[in-house]
């Protein structure tokens, strides 16, 4: 077939066998589609992988957590009596609040279970019984004084031993020494059951309250808004000045020492261990500018500064992949540098800049370590209304339950990271929007 | 730096859980603001506490230690001169193993002679050598052929401090060779009663203690070093060993016959007091009866309280305003 | 000319009309339900490709309308045509690279060698391998220009050595007009070349395998007469062995390299013919009018 | 009422909504409509106007915001009673307090009167200030307006002057990474010097123990209190190492099946989904590493007759990698994508197979992308605290045995700031001079990895 | 032959010769220490742009050699020359798009209506829109096509309204003879075209705002004739208010459309003349060669 080339370097043929459709090319063919298979299956086995660790964590943390969802109350028959809130008779609002409610809820369960003699037996049984119990009957009575005197029943929340033990939590086959349930309680719980006293329902205080110590008052809704105020402040100042950042190192700065300083830089801040970052903030923020401690707002400036190496290197990895022919076209129209980057760069590099934001972002969500420095690592009751009140966050809030001795705060720690996860995707679910809308290929 | 109406509590992570608990009853009983309290560490709460007087400091420290001279000289060159102290209760410190395996009936020595680096030669002689024991059995007859696998706080950890002080130091007493020693070279000896082991017999675990309760339910053989609170929370899957003959219970503890217990502290700066609102009531609330009180509510948290008399002085002295004076 | 090609198609010497398959098989004649008849000789005895009622949709839009052709063995056939009437669209249904573009359909029959190459069980990477392409749009690997022309040798496991792989390069390279431009280069990027010369690395790159059919679009478009007299040599010297369809604008060059030419307009294959024929004496008036410079 | 800063904000986005109208249509006044004759577009003049408005304002807002308490506070201690100007500086920042919680209406203790009349002067000036500020922020507002206004003739280059404005912004974001770099290496800097006296920095260099076991209090011993960072670095390196042999093919592979393979409904969900594995909380990944993966890789070593530490260093840093697969994942992804299509179908033409491609032409095209996301992670693996403390322990052990415990260096920071500590105390500094040394290192590795990714670039542009 | 042009260039019939501008003054006889003598017509009475020893390096490669030469005020003048021998590098300094290209370094004078483009106030924004270009490779905005024609205008405020904007851009496409091709999808991509149609939207693209001076890099390279031709027309009719410099490698072409044709050879500008002259009697040899098909 083929006549034998010339060339400088001496006569070249490609052997027959070797050629397209020849023996040895054939074999090749055999094992090259072997490749190609055996290499799409790993990509299918990595990302398969990796999503079953997703879902491996997620089928975990959803086991561990759904049951936080519910929440046991208890039905009681209230006596408001008079004695006990108000001796005058006067039905003073001050008196009214300050009364005595542990009383109130004393003498209910001693006339409501039996065997309730003595201060151990009345403190069992008190032990069935949230705290809050307390404050909800004192809202009760200040919203409503004509209710002293009455006999009401009210549900109250079930203190955390009742729902956990309802829950199955507690096992109660083991002997009485082993668990913090005692044979007493648990004869009571049966007693209330049976009277269909004792109910589960949605646990809409988790999603309401701030933190407590108390597992079954304890709320993510302070930390919540305490992450939405400092995720704000690092999303507003972390994406602009990451992709500026991005923009000026790649479009504009002229390649010299200078900027090669800067991109080493960049690249090392990504490594700098989060909780530096934090002792940062304490001596800029906190002690220099004198911005305040436990604020959202200088969260949110130390979560930016660990955040913006994500952004701009992912930022500056986008705008490289842009096609150069791209800004050649812009810049012969007579456009700008500023205009090309605008009008044409930044738009096909944006997906990617968004890419950097998402995960920059989730990890600037997930992270504890800086805020302890900058007192964000805090029991913080109130739920922040602001960017310079108190705050923890979500993050924050799951270490300090996964650290709390009380076993409701477990179940409770998994439903706080679900709802973490959540507000995770919320906010990326935006952001993959536009990915997708802004990404092509060219 | 705007104005503060919150009361600011930093310091141990150990007081956390009782202050917080404070906290939040005053919170929602009075009509203040309920405390900000951070978990900072003993020593990091001490360093912001002692920064000196304003509002951009806190106001009060949690500590799992008494304040050290260092630490007061500290406080004082930075103009924070009057500290109140009040000693809030006592901490005990277990070492738990799993439910599935025996509980442990130990002798402070036995736990020197299993976590001290170097031990007196078991083959006689007062010469120290690097600790040769791989099992329990190997202390003591009696206990378990277990290999010695304990769970334990780090370096910086308080709790680590404290078991140091409690446990190694007492433990190493008996030995005539460490007698020698003491005799011949005090610093040497003291180093070798203090150090622990770097074998992997000892393992520095870090300060999550239900990380190490779930430790020790997924490996039976292990033992670990936490706080009582977290053995009264998990009595269904752990069992705290006794030791020196006396059983981790609220009751030994609060007896003072579990040997191993530390006492927790609360500093309040008394400058504080009537400049930032709540302060006096905040502390009256924590020394109260019906919070630190043999019943009060931060028992059922895991605080062995005070003896009754001293709780009783402690009211007074916060009351008449003590100020630490000296150490 | 090639005389033992025209003698192969003697048969055929007659202009027949095709469109559908069916409608060669069975009435001619008759005219077709939808989109044009082609004109002239549409089919070869000898067929290295064929390609029966092809339809290419982009989205709405329908680019290739009805196309019937076959393509010999041995043969240069040229496809011409106005711009944006079809000819790449087409080139690339030859070797299935319209696959890689999102929103195009093929429909209808191609074969290489009687083969469905649009078969379930077809292995398009060895199909490829057999169908060998220039782009319109020269597009070097980012890669030096050696390793251009040396991957796809490498991947085919062509060479057994540096030294016979150094050497097809360069043959490449020589054929293909760009040697001497880049001998002292070899290890510099590929697309750090002027567009001419890009373009021959291209040429170079699809001849490094000695494909059985070669398809060329526009590969001259950027050359000087000199440049382009080489590569008009080396598909004269390919012929011999080899099948290729070259798409150009250039009536000369079509009436210099190939045997056959092929007239597109709009979608539809208009004219099929001898290229000496379709250039003197075109029998569609549309083809007329392309040829002699204004539109039908 | 007094102007409160969020109004006063108001009040200057409109007036600068305003100058942008007002300069636009001043430009096509002064060209009588014909925009050719401007030198820039309207919108530029308008843009340039807006500029002029609001930012010289802002700075004075800005200033004021943040003097505004310290001249107040100025004033007010000033007219109070003499005893009180003999305080001390904390002193009078306690009284301070007092008196701006009066203003708030809140009082501790006992009012006094003192501290209610200077609290009700402290009102005074604080809303007459406010007005003031006002005033001011028009008035500059409005005279930035007419400034540029009086600029705006048809040559005037106000794209330019724009567009300076913006390279400005630009360049200034990109000197935040600078000062963040002095910020940290002088917040360390200090306490890393100090360690230095009390530690030769020999002893801290090139010590193979770890150990800062040194007193708590000052009747106690210094048990081994040795300093070698070695071993820190080692167990570093050596958990760094996992996680990145488990992160790269996992996220790569998945990158490339993603981009390359994947349906695009596989695409669209699947690449988010990775990435949600970014965002959960490392105590998350930590209890599933010390619970979950430690015991099993222990049982499966344990039948293998191999010595497995309870905590290890391979539990540890295979969950971290985990962890980190969406930093190789998500940003390869993106820079495949991005290389042209072009590209491929070059490749395919030649007959070359979907991997050939990618392994041959993509990876290549996509190299420094890819290189700087891997970087990424390596980052981010050297950074995490959580996994390692919970699954790999803290003891400083100097192997590199994957099976055995280690502890890294970002560990022994975090567990030397928070725990109980002295601050002068060689432990404490130690997490500073960990700090500066790591900072150090990961240095030297960015400059080697710029260099090396800038002779491939130099290869492959 | 435009008379007039040729009226004007009456003082420059004696082919002259230069090299460095300094030689030009003192002693243009005597030969250049380095880089060739250029041949011909190298000024004109009335330059638009003028390029005086103008030397552009990509890195070590010394791409072009001490070039000279102006351009004409209402001339299309015509860059020929091998393939790789410096058209688009020079084409591209004349509006310093070479400034984006990494390690390439121009030196020597350009000057526009007398202003030296490389001087250091220079606007290189406003000069590249009096200097517009249409690129060798075709490269289109991944945008729609009316957006693609529509962005000059827009940036550079050329239009007071949508409808002005949208007579515009028809008139754009119109003169590139796309329109007709695309009127129907103005608003899908324009990456979706084919080669040709894609070259024809850049040069729409380019000649939407109006430049005064168009650098064409081998505009018609994937155009069928038809196309070309309209193309040229096109030329021919933009040379009333603008000049033109176009790259070709169709020598038919270069006749057709430019009044003077400048001949490179690896870096060097060989001959200058009018066009003519260039192809029917070149002074050089090398020209010679190069038009009579092979080389000097
Ligand atoms: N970016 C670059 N880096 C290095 N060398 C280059 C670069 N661009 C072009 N060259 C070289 O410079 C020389 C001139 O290139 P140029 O693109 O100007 O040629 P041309 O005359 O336009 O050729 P063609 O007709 O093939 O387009 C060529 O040898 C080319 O290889
Ligand atoms: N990716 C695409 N999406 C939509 N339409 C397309 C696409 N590619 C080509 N077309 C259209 O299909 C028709 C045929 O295009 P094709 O590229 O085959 O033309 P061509 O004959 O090669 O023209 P040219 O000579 O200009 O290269 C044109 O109208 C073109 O606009
Ligand atoms: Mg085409
Ligand atoms: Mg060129
Ligand atoms: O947090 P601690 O100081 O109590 O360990």
């Amino acid at each position: 077939m083929n006549k034998p080339t010339t060339t400088a370097r001496g006569v070249y043929t490609i052997p027959e066998e070797r050629r397209i459709g020849g023996k040895a090319h054939l074999a090749l063919v055999t094992r090259r589609n072997a490749a190609e298979r055996r290499f799409r299956a790993y990509g299918i086995a990595a990302l398969g992988l990796s999503l079953l660790f997703l879902v491996t964590l997620f089928v975990t943390i959803i086991g561990n957590g759904a049951s936080a969802f519910r929440q046991t109350y208890v039905k009681l028959d209230v006596n408001f009596a008079a004695d006990v809130l108000d001796p005058d008779g006067k039905r003073d609002p001050a008196t009214l609040g300050s009364a005595n409610y542990l009383t109130l809820v004393r003498n209910t369960l001693r006339s409501q279970l039996p065997d309730t003699e003595g201060r151990a037996a009345l403190r069992e049984a008190q032990g069935l019984i949230s705290s809050a119990a307390n404050y909800q009957l004192r809202e009760m009575v200040l919203a409503d004084p004509l209710l002293v005197g009455q006999t009401r029943p009210v549900w109250v929340l079930a203190s955390a031993l009742v729902d956990a033990t309802l829950k199955g939590g507690i096992d109660r086959n083991l002997p009485e020494s082993d668990r913090k349930i005692s044979d007493r309680q648990l004869g009571w719980l049966d007693k209330l059951a049976a009277e269909g006293r004792i109910e589960r329902r949605f646990n809409s205080v988790l999603f309401t309250a701030g933190d407590s110590r108390e597992p079954e008052q304890a709320g993510i809704w302070g930390a919540v808004m305490g992450s939405f105020y400092t995720m704000v402040v690092t999303l507003a100042l972390s994406f602009p000045i990451g992709v500026a950042a991005a923009i000026y190192l790649e479009e504009f700065a002229p390649r010299n020492r200078w900027t090669d300083l800067i991109e080493v830089n960049i690249n090392n801040l990504a490594a700098v261990p989060s909780i530096v970052y934090g002792l940062l903030g304490l001596a800029v923020f906190i002690n220099w500018f004198g911005l305040p401690r436990s604020a959202p707002l200088v969260g949110g400036l130390v979560l930016t500064l660990m955040t913006l190496p994500v952004i701009i290197i992912a930022s500056r990895a986008a705008l490289t992949s842009v096609p150069p022919s791209i800004r050649e076209a812009a810049l012969g129209m007579g456009a700008s540098k500023m205009q090309t980057v605008t009008h044409h760069v930044l738009p096909l590099a944006l997906p990617g800049m968004l890419t950097g934001a998402i995960i920059g972002m989730s990890r600037a969500l997930g992270e504890t370590a800086p805020l302890l420095m900058i007192g964000m690592v805090a029991f913080i009751v109130d739920v922040p209304t602001g960017f310079t009140s108190h705050a923890t966050v979500l993050p924050v809030q799951i270490y300090l339950w996964a650290d709390s001795p009380e076993r409701a705060f477990v179940e409770r720690t998994s439903a706080a990271i679900l709802v973490l996860l959540g507000f995770m995707v919320a906010m990326n679910a935006l952001a993959v929007i536009l990915r997708k809308r802004f990404e092509r290929r060219w | 730096q705007g104005a503060r109406d919150t009361i600011s509590i930093v310091g141990s992570s150990t007081v956390y859980p009782f202050t917080t608990t404070v906290a939040e009853t005053f919170g929602k009983g009075s009509g203040f603001k309920t405390p900000k309290v951070e978990s900072t560490g003993t020593g990091g709460g001490m360093k912001l506490f002692c920064a000196g007087v304003g509002v951009q400091h806190p106001d009060i420290t949690n500590a799992s230690r008494r304040i050290k001279p260092s630490e007061l000289d500290d406080c004082r060159k930075n103009g924070v001169a009057d500290i109140i102290e009040i000693k809030v209760g006592y901490d005990g410190i277990v070492v738990a193993n799993s439910k599935k395996a025996p509980t442990y009936q130990l002798t402070r020595k036995d736990l020197w002679l299993a976590l001290a680096k170097e031990v007196p030669d078991p083959k006689g002689g007062d010469k120290l050598v690097a600790n040769p024991y791989k099992s329990w059995k190997e202390i003591d007859p009696a206990l378990p052929d277990n290999k010695i696998e304990v769970l334990g706080p780090p370096p910086t950890s308080g709790t680590r401090d404290s078991f140091v002080e409690l446990v190694m130091d007492v433990g190493c007493k008996d030995f005539p060779a460490m007698k020698a020693l003491e005799a011949a070279d005090a610093k040497r000896h003291k180093a070798a009663c203090q150090t622990l082991r770097e074998d992997g017999a000892f393992i520095e675990a870090g300060e999550n203690d239900n990380l190490i309760v779930q430790k020790l339910e997924a490996n039976p053989g292990a033992l670990g070093i936490f706080g009582y609170s977290f053995l009264e929370e998990n009595l269904d899957k752990v069992h705290g060993s006794l030791v020196d003959g006396h059983s981790p219970t609220f009751e030994e503890v609060a007896d003072g016959k579990y040997p191993i217990a530390r006492e927790l502290f609360i500093y309040v700066k008394k400058a504080h007091i009537g400049v930032i609102p709540g302060i006096k009531e905040f502390i009256a609330e924590y020394t109260s009866e019906k919070a630190m009180g043999k019943d009060g509510y931060l028992a059922d948290k895991g605080l062995i309280p005070l003896p009754d008399a001293m709780l009783k002085a402690v009211q007074a002295d916060v009351k008449a305003g003590k100020v630490l004076t000296g150490l | 000319m090639n005389t033992a090609i025209a003698q192969q198609r003697a048969i055929h010497q007659e202009p027949v009309m095709a469109a559908h398959p069916q409608d060669l098989a069975f009435n001619a004649t008759e005219p077709a339900p939808e989109g044009h008849r082609t004109v002239g000789l549409v089919t070869v005895d000898n067929p290295k490709m064929s390609a029966r009622d092809v339809n290419v949709h982009y989205g709405d839009k329908h680019a290739i309308k009805h196309v019937t052709i076959d393509i010999g063995t041995n043969e240069v056939i040229a496809f011409i045509g106005p711009s944006g009437c079809g000819k790449s669209t087409f080139l690339r249904c030859l070797n299935r690279m319209n696959d890689t573009i999102d929103g195009c359909r093929v429909s209808g029959e191609i074969t290489l060698d009687g083969h469905d190459i649009y078969a379930r069980d077809l292995d398009v990477v060895q199909l490829r391998a057999r169908v060998g392409m220039v782009f319109q749009k020269p597009n070097p690997f980012p890669k030096s220009i050696f390793d251009n022309v040396a991957y796809g040798p490498r991947i085919h496991g062509m060479v057994s050595s540096k030294s016979e792989l150094e050497d097809l390069v360069q043959w490449a390279l020589e054929k293909a007009g760009l040697w001497n431009e880049v001998k002292d280069r070899l290890h510099q990027p590929g697309t750090g070349l002027s567009g001419g010369q890009q373009q021959r690395l291209c040429i170079a790159r699809a001849i490094s395998v000695s494909p059985e059919v070669i398809l060329m679009d526009e590969p001259c478009s950027a050359l000087d007469p000199i440049a382009t007299a080489k590569i008009e040599e080396l598909i004269d010297e390919l012929r011999a062995n080899f099948s290729i369809v070259i798409v150009t604008h250039s009536m000369q060059q079509a009436a210099r390299v190939s045997q056959r030419t092929a007239y597109f307009h709009l979608g539809d294959l208009i004219e099929v013919g001898e290229t000496e024929q379709i250039f003197t004496n075109p029998v569609h008036k549309l083809t007329e009018g392309y040829i002699t410079g204004r539109f039908g | 009422m007094t102007p409160t800063p969020a109004f006063i904000l108001t009040v200057l986005l409109g007036l600068s909504a305003l100058a942008y109208h007002v300069g636009r249509r001043r430009a096509l006044a002064v060209v009588s409509g014909k925009v050719r004759d401007l030198h820039s577009l309207p919108s530029y003049y308008g843009a340039h106007a807006a500029l002029w408005c609001a930012l010289p304002a802002l700075a004075v807002f800005l200033l004021w915001n943040i003097f505004e308490g310290t001249l107040i506070t100025h004033v007010v201690l000033g007219g109070l009673p003499d005893a009180y100007q003999q305080k001390s500086p904390a002193e009078l920042n306690l009284v301070i307090n007092d008196i701006r919680n009066t203003v708030r209406g809140i009082v501790a203790g006992t009012p006094d009167p003192v501290i209610t009349a200077a609290a009700e002067r402290y009102r005074q000036w604080q809303s007459l200030g406010s007005f003031a500020l006002v005033a001011v922020v028009a008035g500059l507002g409005g005279a930035g307006i007419g400034y540029a206004w009086r600029q705006i003739v048809p040559q005037f280059r106000a794209r330019n002057r724009v567009e300076r404005a913006m390279s400005a912004f630009l360049v200034t974001c990109s000197t935040v990474a600078i000062f963040t770099t002095i910020g940290i290496v002088l917040s360390v800097a200090f306490e890393s010097m100090l360690f230095f006296t009390k530690v030769p920095v020999t002893d801290f260099l090139f010590g193979l123990d770890w150990s800062p076991q040194t007193a708590i209090r000052a009747d106690q011993t210094g048990a081994s209190g040795s300093f070698g960072m070695i071993p820190l670095f080692v167990g570093t390196l050596l958990v760094s190492l996992i996680a990145m042999i488990v992160a790269v093919p996992l996220g790569l592979l998945s990158a490339l099946y993603l981009a390359e393979y994947a349906p695009p409904a596989v695409r669209t969900y699947g690449k988010p989904l990775l990435e949600v594995l970014a965002g959960i909380p490392t105590v998350v990944y930590g209890f599933f590493a010390a619970l979950t993966v430690a015991p099993l890789i222990r049982s499966a070593g344990t039948a293998l007759g191999l010595e497995v530490a309870s905590e290890s260093a391979l539990a540890a840093g295979a969950v971290m990698g985990i962890m980190i697969i969406p930093f190789v994942s998500s940003l390869s992804d993106d820079v495949i994508n991005a290389v042209p299509q072009a590209m491929r179908d070059g490749s395919y033409a030649l007959g070359a197979t979907k991997s050939e491609t990618i392994k041959q032409v993509i990876l290549p095209a996509a190299l420094p992308g890819i290189v700087g996301s891997v970087l990424l992670a390596v980052s981010r693996a050297i950074g995490e605290t959580m996994i390692v403390v919970m699954a790999a322990g803290l003891s400083a052990n100097l192997t590199l045995n994957p099976l055995d415990s280690v502890t890294t260096v970002t560990v022994q920071i975090v567990t030397l700031l928070v725990g109980d500590q002295e601050f002068d105390s060689p432990k404490t500094l130690a997490a500073f001079a960990l700090g500066l040394v790591l900072f150090t290192v990961t240095l030297a590795l960015n400059i080697i990895a710029l260099r090396v990714v800038r002779k491939y670039r130099e290869q492959y542009e």
